[in-house]
């Protein structure tokens, strides 16, 4: 195994990659924000509906605006085909996986960071004391995210359509996260405490399950 | 698998060689059995098992919809089984297996949406309601046409077989979680969908539960030919893709290691 | 098809478009696996070692590997950290220097003409001076100075005993330092043998090898 | 003016393309399903809810199911700088887009074909004697987002984030669309004929001006 | 740079890496727009004429202009309806026979090697006989034979009275047939003239001129 350091030289290049054009978080923000509104007209929502909208937009915008970073941060890769290059490395195919999953990682907490006070005052979301326990939730679900989107953007990047594959394949396997992410949220809305902690340990489960399955599968699915 | 001995390798691909020309050559037979039971099948439903005293006739979509509901969920684990025997031995007949598994699984699972809905028609007033069994099964009807599609997309050059073993092995996996969620997602919080479906099927009266094993043999018998049918179609088409290139490539007068399989 | 490479060797492969030689490169890269066959590096299997044998092999493909928004320095750091070398500073420096793209390091990768990014894709095949050196047509757009440049790089590393392959179409061209040739058509070796061997040039000699494949 | 045949030349070119793998369609279809399913999780609607869900979740669906297709059907002409090509041939820009303007709209209409009936089970929607006027807002709708998105595609396709720019582009200046498309919905459900007409009214207006305006710009924004 | 090319000439336009050959061919395509200058083809305004006019112009690029998932032969008759040609299927047939790419028609162009793609797009440009056939690099990345093929092509091209202007790295390698030459550095023309008052060969006159510069 060669260690973890190559891991975090390609974080390090992804996060100067991303930061040399911040335009490309902000633009994820703002279609993020996008989703918010359309869910916002869709529903369209009674002042009651509000609270009950709330979570599920906000988790559903976080779900599509990473659909798209996936996406994007690996076809960073095929360009010149610059994944070769890393295949090429004395780097065990592990490494580059946690290496690309640290970055997604990063890049969708930086992206809640802006969508969730965003979202708390369009939905007029009140937890009052909870929001501790949703800092709880939000990286457990966004770490499980972050892993299978890695993953599948790897498997769609073998493709001819992948951004067309990636959310078709992302989506349907990422529903006990999402069900997690607004559930939860809304146990804790409703004050049901227990609850919560029931969806956190099923978001807990489902990290720990698809994180490993993910990396070992990732060296099947990358080579050539 | 490098610490796999030598020898178990070569005993698998003799094996699964083996395996392959035995069920092509009981292909038939298993084909008109799956027929004759078939009919007898619907002949129980249809003349012999009592009508259901709530439902009346729509109940009798019951023991086709049931079968198809649980072979689906059996194909699935068959690509599971395939796809990691292909990752474990890397012999294409279980990639193929894996392939036409989740072709007749997501056509089994297309069918038990459709006589759902068609059952819920008139018991619920409506095709579609929310419930959780039904949401999960839509879902599994999505995992295994993006697993479909996936191979639909292959990139010229990049052996599809490996990736979409790993992604059926993901999906698999995923299927009992996904369910408890949306499971949790519908009885967590009170909801007024009919939940009509989380009474097990037990219960049952000795006739219907008859009928009902007849066809779920019946189907199985089916789906079991289904089965053996695409593998050798896709094997034969393979096989004959690999002799054009050989052709094509002896006419250019070049010669050519290795033969077909 | 079978054929040894020992260090301090310069292997010139060539034949005509679609003959197989990026695919052979490729293999011996373990970009893509072969069907079949065996390939043993340093005596052991080659298929099976680890990633980290990796480091003994650098590759020049006919894409680039660059990272088009990084500069050519950017580009190079990243691989030298992917690589762990020690003292990447001054090894950045010779490969650039060696490939002849000093005056390219600040220069954003997307923007380089077709033979700058070939310069700066040699310096990034050479960066942690692998013991087998793959090149798929290094000297495709490069101008009559950088090829002499890189001939004489060439030259210089298979002295300091590295074993190097690479493909060509333009067998003029070939570095006088070339010591064996390898002819490919349709996949299958039919010719090879010592550069010396080749009296008459090898130009005829591929001439003669291809048209008795009888292809035209 | 060259003729219109070049313009047929790149529309049988597309569907070419796309009905080589018919996969493409159906995926979209899946991706668009996708979307109603997390709208359905999002809101989680009680029998009640469905009929106002469901003529947003259509739209919604059809929008961002759009919104990567064009992506998609311009990223095509970007591989091997096919776009210069086209650009190098003796053809107007105006009858370029026309060509994959016509292309998209096909797409989004065949796609449509399928989502229409799904999301009318899903959420149960009845127009009853209504359906007739539906199939005219459809198209109207659909054209004028197709030239929309062809031109954004065009946009986005000169930036460095293609994928992520194009339906930040997209998505504000379609609310009208949307919201015709809806709320024309909507009018139908409750029988309300003359509201109908007015967003029908709109929708066209729409296409006219926008139709037009995308066909002129179009060529500004292609060229180097 | 000021320059003329008459029908019937065939020009050579050499320079190191990054001197501009391809930016100056992109220009006289119309690819990109000249930030100042005027260019005239046939005593017109070029860059102001009609779109249609653009069918006078044909054009090999580093990139192949072809859809991967097309055949050969499918990107073929797009381009031959796009350019609205009479008798597609003869055009198509000389074309390929011409570019020496027959063989290849049925193959997905995603498949194709490098040097394959290369001739593929080659015959693209030559497909609808352009007045002025521009190309960038033709020879890099094709093997010996199709080298020649290439150069005889360009030679009837030019007794046909077509105006050809090609850029090289590769003196060695410049067709008989070529008229004139041009030398690039740093996007100055920095000599020029006709290929046989360049008596010591193209070679040398090349070195002259960048040593000249002073570029190393
Ligand atoms: C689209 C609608 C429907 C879908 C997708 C659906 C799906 C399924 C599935 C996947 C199963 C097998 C689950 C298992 O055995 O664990 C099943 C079983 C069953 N379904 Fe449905 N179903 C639908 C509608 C209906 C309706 C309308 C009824 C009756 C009113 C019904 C009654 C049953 C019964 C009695 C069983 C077997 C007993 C059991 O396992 O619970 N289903 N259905
Ligand atoms: N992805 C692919 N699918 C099918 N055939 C392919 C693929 N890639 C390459 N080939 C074929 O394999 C053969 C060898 O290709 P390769 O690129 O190795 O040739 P090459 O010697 O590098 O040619 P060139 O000198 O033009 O680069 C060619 O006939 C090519 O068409
Ligand atoms: N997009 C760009 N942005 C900035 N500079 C560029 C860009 N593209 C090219 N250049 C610069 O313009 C100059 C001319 O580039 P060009 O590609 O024309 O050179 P060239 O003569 O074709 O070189 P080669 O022989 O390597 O192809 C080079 O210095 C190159 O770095
Ligand atoms: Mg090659
Ligand atoms: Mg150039």
């Amino acid at each position: 195994m060669s260690g973890p350091a190559p891991a975090l030289a390609i974080l390090a290049k992804d996060l100067r990659l991303e930061l040399r054009r911040v335009e490309s978080l902000a633009t994820m923000a703002v279609f993020a924000g996008l989703v918010i509104l359309i869910f916002a007209f869709v529903g369209d929502p009674t002042p009651a509906d509000l609270a009950r909208i709330g979570p599920g937009a906000l988790w559903a915008s976080i779900l599509f605006a990473g659909a798209l970073g996936f996406e994007r941060w690996f076809a960073e890769e095929e360009r010149n085909a610059a994944l070769h290059g890393l295949l090429l490395a004395p780097v065990d195919r592990e490494i580059l996986f946690l290496g690309k999953w640290a970055g997604a990682t990063l890049f969708l907490l930086g992206l809640e960071a802006l969508l969730v006070p965003a979202a708390a005052t369009l939905f007029r979301l009140d937890l009052g004391g909870a929001w501790g326990s949703f800092a709880i939730l939000l990286p457990v679900v966004t770490v499980g995210y972050a892993a299978l989107g890695t993953f599948f953007a790897a498997v769609a990047s073998r493709t001819t359509a992948s951004q067309l594959l990636l959310p078709v394949l992302l989506f349907p396997l990422s529903v006990p996260l999402l069900l997690a992410g607004i559930e939860g949220g809304q146990a804790l809305a409703a004050g049901q405490g227990g609850e919560f902690w029931d969806w956190l340990g099923l978001a807990v489960a489902f990290d720990v399950l698809f994180g490993t399955v993910c990396t070992v599968a990732f060296g099947t699915v990358i080579e050539e | 698998m490098n610490w796999l001995p030598r020898s178990w390798r070569q005993l698998w691909s003799t094996l699964d060689g083996r395996l392959y020309h035995f069920l092509i050559d009981v292909r038939p037979w298993i084909g008109w059995f799956a027929v004759g039971t078939m009919v007898f099948t619907f002949g129980l439903v249809f003349w012999w098992v009592p009508l259901e005293d709530v439902q009346g006739y729509p109940q009798k979509i019951f023991y086709i919809h049931v079968p198809s509901a649980w072979l689906a969920y059996a194909s699935f684990a068959f690509v599971f089984a395939a796809s990691v025997l292909y990752l474990w031995q890397r012999s294409r007949l279980w990639d193929i297996f894996a392939r036409c598994a989740a072709e007749i699984g997501f056509l089994f699972t297309t069918l038990t949406l459709v006589t759902g809905m068609l059952w819920g028609r008139p018991i619920w007033g409506a095709f579609w309601t929310w419930d959780a069994r039904l949401t999960t099964t839509l879902i599994l009807w999505f995992i295994y046409g993006g697993y479909l599609l996936l191979r639909a997309f292959a990139r010229p050059g990049v052996d599809v077989g490996r990736i979409a073993a790993a992604v059926g092995i993901i999906g698999f996996l995923d299927v009992p979680i996904i369910h408890m969620s949306v499971v949790w997602w519908r009885t967590l919080h009170p909801t007024p969908v009919v939940m009509i479906m989380d009474d097990p099927g037990g219960g049952l009266p000795a006739s219907m539960l008859v009928t009902l094993l007849v066809s779920l043999s019946s189907f199985t018998l089916v789906f079991v030919y289904f089965l053996i049918q695409r593998v050798w179609q896709e094997r034969t088409a393979e096989n004959l893709e690999l002799l054009e290139t050989i052709l094509d490539r002896t006419e250019r007068g070049v010669k050519v290691k290795g033969e077909v399989p | 098809m079978t054929f040894t490479l020992d260090p301090g060797e310069l292997l010139v492969v060539a034949g005509p478009n679609g003959a197989g030689k990026t695919t052979l490169v490729r293999t011996l890269a373990r970009l893509s696996r072969p069907t079949g066959g065996t390939i043993r590096l340093g005596g052991e299997d080659w298929l099976k070692a680890a990633a980290e044998r990796q480091r003994e092999v650098g590759l020049l493909s006919h894409a680039t590997f660059l990272y088009d928004r990084l500069t050519a320095l950017e580009n190079l750091e990243f691989y030298a950290r992917l690589y762990r070398l020690t003292g990447p500073g001054r090894r950045i420096r010779q490969a650039l220097e060696a490939a002849g793209a000093l005056d390219l390091a600040d220069r954003r990768a997307g923007t380089l003409s077709r033979g700058q990014a070939q310069r700066v894709s040699m310096a990034r095949a050479i960066l942690h001076e692998p013991r087998l050196l793959l090149l798929d047509e290094p000297h495709a757009g490069l101008d009559p100075h950088s090829v002499r440049r890189l001939n004489d790089v060439l030259a210089d590393l298979r002295t300091a005993g590295r074993a190097i392959l690479f493909t060509t179409h333009d067998l003029a061209r070939v570095p006088e330092s070339a010591t064996r040739f390898l002819i490919l058509v349709e996949g299958r070796v039919v010719d090879a043998g010592r550069r010396d061997e080749a009296r008459d040039g090898l130009e005829r000699r591929y001439e003669r090898a291809v048209a008795w494949i009888g292809e035209t």
